[in-house]
């Protein structure tokens, strides 16, 4: 019964206590959510979206809720590069789990510069190249949807990273998600990390204005669930897996069970975003169901899972 | 940082106190007790209403049946009206007005239904102990927290005379049971309780003083006669009202402290979205957080939208 | 109070008594919904996909619940367009309302032929032009994807339709929608129809198979709908406003409220699919529920509301 | 097409009957008991069951927390295991096994609560007045439209002796209160309550015949040296079973009605989801729809997958 089962994953190269982290904008900087969880526990964390520059973001309202989902503009609001370094990395040192950086920018030269002030910062195992955000103008989604600019910025930033992870985070909202996600490994990803926000809207029939103050904002949760699986799985059979490209799968993960639909669909770890508002603890009762599963199932590493979609 | 944690607890009672307006009391088990042990009048929480049923058909309002129809899944942001500490634990009010699917869900609500908590959450009231007055201004739905912090200043500071002020649109949007009496006028028998004294202000005079509150205040003031420094202004309520009240508070120089509220996803500083604009250098200075920093600001601070 | 409300909209030509529409797939071949509602109250139906040939479709299971939503992987099963003619169009001829049929096909020939065989039947009001479907191989969403193929398609049906009315349905599942409805345009479409259904997949975790015998299914229901109400503006603002072409909106529409965000957010009429599942009688309350906002906020004509958004 | 209506009910009462297995009993509204006043056993209504609360975590089974969680927004079929006009009106019961997210919710229905209803949906069974036995063979929760179909030929036919045999894989997935007496055997005391005969077969023999229910009926025509035109089958279970129920029907030639389960998203022939396929001219014939054409169909016309 207590025989231990093996949570443990290879994500490019580094290894995963287990394969759930937390989601970029859903989970703060560093340890904002540590009167909730053993941090350490975790099998990742990945940082809000960090830009050169502070930007304060959109303004209010920011989120709204949907069926089973919600909308954010943020606007990629954070601190800004240097007060990051100085504020927020002492905090990620003490956290013990793997730590991803989510990078952002308006130009190329942005991302590249938020990387290179950290590629050298023990603290941060990896990067995750934030090319899809819906909720600006400039940059995001526009870099994210054309695989000529995609795979330039990926092979840019990924000389700027002085050899740490970097993982590319794909949009949804495109016509060929293996054109995309190819572009990234064709410049040089480590990882691919699917499915950021769907652009989206909700209006107030009362007065006649969209509830966001940014008008549109990006849906996740839930909703977006059986979405993010088909994608995940195209990429996995189509990109990823034949070329031995980890996934870093998200996109509605609220229980085990979810976790595991996508590690089954390719995904060789998880992100849990959105489910952490209603359920803080949510990414470690995901890691507690996981093991039960497996327990239950016989299953000795979860890593058999990953991929076994029959 | 003070301490919160996630619990569950148990419904002691749920009712109507007036059309669209209700009363919960929760007990909060263990873990809750330690973690409000300490709390502020102005701190929130954040309920787990999603798994709530829906009332039946024909006891939903007529406006929000279509709203109601929406499956949930964010808590929601609360402030309490009371919080006891009883023998067997403590007991929280929370006043809630219903206007959307989740509130709608909160009617249904029975003694002995278990809800998960986060809290308390941000920063409360400060009490100035100094000042002979806490004025206390309520606009609406922003009776709870001062109503706590009514009770809460009686208890702790016997110096300080808290005096409320409760404003709405009409009669039938005052979330008390409003009494009249020819020596007191009309005042709020919630308050009486608690031995705070009431004004009540309508926009439309339908009871009390007609007009905002924030001018039910001022005239107050001047028929009082008070010194900046004797009293503190804590308010609460639409952001318009809010803006008056600072507007007034300057204008008298009193100090004064205002309770934001936004749209919240988390309410525990992870997403961003409950940004509330302050003063800066520039024309406005960072964004902070209702949720972390606030929902109580020290009025001076507060950039009004 | 009782004073009348103008519910009646001009569709590409056509008098609707209201905008709103049964959508395509999910309200049967005529008068299956008889028992749960008068048809002859509907702003207008539109038929299941319609193919040259009888097709039996996929095995099932054919759907699976998710949060809020549901997928389908149907298949285009339908009893072929003569069947439909002798069978179906002699109840059709009694709804009293406008009747769109919705075409369908393996091959531009295919579609053509369907179209030409109905084009002279008065029962019919007008075709929706399925080039959206993404539960079957041949066709379906290939088609809806490149605005080469959507332009030469659509102008080959519209010769085929015999001054029919003709609705181009779309897939949201494209990099820019607004390049797909311009091409449905150019190719002489009256209409838009949008949205269909996003490709998405449910794995069972115990089986470790998807759910749908055709492993990925169409995901449709309340889930969708802010991402739908976002594309419906865009397609308005960019596309079919400036050109005078009604959109038929849809995607999670359950309550007169989600109808009204369509209309605000740029469609002239909308169809409801999935909620008609839970609620038979949906389409009505809807009507009934647009009928009272009109009259509580004091507005004359529903077409007021149309584009409204501010 | 008989009357089928989309009305309300009246939880009367909701319980467990053992681990795993619930019945509710609901009392119709006047349309419902108009729509149901000529139902067939083996008909079936779609329930809405998305606006019920969820229960507290500790009573939702550990198995099915993760699937507990969905939101729903589809209606669920689901038969009667009775049908009972009583002077106030007519009360159904639904026994059903907890084993989703519908299913979960249902657990927490109470006295009173209202729930919208389909009903009565697709083809019953048809009795064959001529046949001196009508042999109900139920599998698993097989049991409810079989058990309705036992009261219903006791009451209309008297001619016709129906006699069920109740299958599972043992003893505790036997949603049945299961009697034993050394002159029957073992038997359902629901079947005894209406005057039906029942046998029990489990797969491990952890009670009654150690076999498939289809052996154990097939071990009975044996022995009572039943000749084909004597006798009806009436099926409800598993596919597996009812494809071994019409194997069984075909070798001793003898009529079998068998009731499929399908996914239904809307259970009036609106989706084209819950199909099975029929046995046609070519390889296999059209599909059927399960919501209109069946749930039962005749065993000899049903391809099995
Ligand atoms: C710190 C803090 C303390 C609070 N304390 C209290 C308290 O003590 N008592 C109290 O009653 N409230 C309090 N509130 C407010 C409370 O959180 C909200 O009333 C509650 O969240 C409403 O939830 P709901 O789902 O019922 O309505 P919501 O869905 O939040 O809707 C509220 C309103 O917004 C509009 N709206 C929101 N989303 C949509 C949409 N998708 N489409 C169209 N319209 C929309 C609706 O028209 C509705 O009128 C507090 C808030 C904060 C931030
Ligand atoms: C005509 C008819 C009559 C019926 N009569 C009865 C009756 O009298 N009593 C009775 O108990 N039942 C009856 N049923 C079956 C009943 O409808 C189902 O048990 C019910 O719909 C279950 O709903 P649920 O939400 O609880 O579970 P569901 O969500 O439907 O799940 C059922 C099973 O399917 C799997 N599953 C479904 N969706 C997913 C998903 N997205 N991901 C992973 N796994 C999934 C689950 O593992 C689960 O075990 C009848 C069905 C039909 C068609
Ligand atoms: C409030 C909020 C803020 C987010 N901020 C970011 C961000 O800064 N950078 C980023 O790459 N993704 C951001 N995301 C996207 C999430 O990381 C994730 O890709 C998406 O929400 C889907 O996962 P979920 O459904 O589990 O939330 C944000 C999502 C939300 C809800
Ligand atoms: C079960 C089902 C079957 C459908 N069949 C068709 C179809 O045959 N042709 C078509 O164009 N769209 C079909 N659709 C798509 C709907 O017409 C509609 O575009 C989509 O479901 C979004 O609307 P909704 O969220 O209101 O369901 C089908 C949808 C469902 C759920
Ligand atoms: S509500 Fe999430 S940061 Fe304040
Ligand atoms: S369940 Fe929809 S057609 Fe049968």
């Amino acid at each position: 019964m207590s025989e231990s089962i093996d949570l443990t994953v290879d994500f490019a190269g580094l290894k995963a206590a287990n394969p759930v982290f937390t989601a970029s904008g859903t989970c703060g900087y560093c340890n904002e959510l540590a009167d909730f969880m053993d941090l350490s526990r975790l099998g990742g964390f990945i940082t809000k979206s960090i830009t050169p520059e502070a930007r304060r973001g959109n303004p209010t309202p920011r989120i709204v809720e949907t069926d089973s989902g919600m909308l954010n503009a943020i606007g990629l609001a954070n601190v800004g590069v240097d007060l990051f370094i100085k504020e927020k990395l002492p905090a990620i040192a003490q956290m013990n789990t793997l730590v991803f950086v989510n990078l952002a920018g308006q130009t190329m030269e942005e991302y590249v510069a938020v990387a290179e002030k950290l590629s050298l910062r023990k603290e941060v195992a990896g990067f995750e190249l934030n090319i899809s955000c819906p909720n600006v103008k400039e940059g995001g989604i526009t870099f994210g949807t054309d695989p000529a600019q995609i795979e330039q910025i990926t092979s840019r930033v990924k000389n700027a990273v002085g050899g740490k992870v970097l993982m590319v985070k794909l949009t949804p909202s495109v016509t060929d998600i293996t054109a995309t996600a190819r572009a990234a490994v064709n410049g040089g990803a480590d990882a691919l990390s699917l499915v950021n926000t769907f652009p989206a809207m909700v209006i107030d029939i009362e007065t006649r204005r969209p509830i966001l103050a940014n008008r549109s904002g990006g849906l996740s949760g839930p909703a977006i669930k059986p979405i993010a699986i088909y994608l995940v799985h195209r990429v996995f059979t189509e990109v990823a897996g034949p070329g031995h490209i980890p996934i870093m799968g998200m996109g509605g993960i609220r229980t085990a069970s979810d976790a595991l639909e996508f590690l089954l669909a390719g995904a060789t770890a998880v992100a849990v975003g959105t489910a952490t508002f209603a359920q803080p603890d949510c990414a470690i009762r995901i890691i507690q169901g996981m093991e039960e599963h497996c327990r239950r199932k016989g299953i000795s590493s979860i890593r058999n899972l990953i991929g076994g979609l029959q | 940082m003070a301490l919160r944690r996630l619990f569950t607890a148990t419904v002691y009672r749920n009712c109507q106190i007036r059309p669209g307006y209700w009363r919960a009391d929760l007990d909060l088990d263990s873990s809750g007790c330690e973690a409000f042990s300490e709390v502020q009048p102005g701190q929130f929480a954040e309920l787990r209403v999603s798994d709530i049923s829906l009332p039946p058909a024909q006891e939903v309002p007529a406006n929000l049946r279509d709203l109601a129809q929406r499956n949930i899944i964010l808590r929601r942001p609360f402030s309490f009206c009371d919080v006891h500490a009883g023998p067997k634990g403590i007991r929280i009010g929370v006043l809630y007005c219903v206007l959307g699917p989740a509130t709608v869900r909160m009617m249904s609500l029975a003694r002995g239904d278990q809800v998960s908590l986060i809290g308390p959450l941000g920063k409360g009231y400060t009490v100035s102990p100094e000042k002979k007055y806490a004025l206390l201004l309520a606009g609406g739905m922003g009776a709870p927290p001062l109503m706590h912090l009514g009770e809460y200043i009686r208890a702790r500071y016997p110096e300080v005379t808290p005096i409320a002020f409760l404003g709405a649109r009409s009669l039938e949007h005052l979330p008390y049971d409003v009494h009249i009496d020819n020596e007191k006028g009309a005042y709020a028998a919630e308050y009486d309780r608690i031995g705070v004294e009431s004004h009540i202000a309508t926009d439309d005079g339908s009871i009390g003083f007609r007009g905002f509150v924030t001018q039910c205040v001022e005239q107050w003031l001047k028929e009082q006669a008070i010194q900046p420094e004797e009293a503190g202004l804590y308010s609460c309520g639409p952001e318009v009202m809010l803006a008056a009240t600072v507007a007034l508070a300057d204008k008298y120089g009193i100090a004064c402290q205002v309770s934001m509220e936004r749209m919240m996803a988390c309410g525990i500083g992870l997403c961003q979205s409950c940004v509330v604009a302050t003063k800066g250098k520039g024309e406005t200075g960072p964004y902070k957080l209702c949720c972390m920093d606030g929902p109580v600001f020290d009025g001076k601070d507060v950039v009004f939208e």
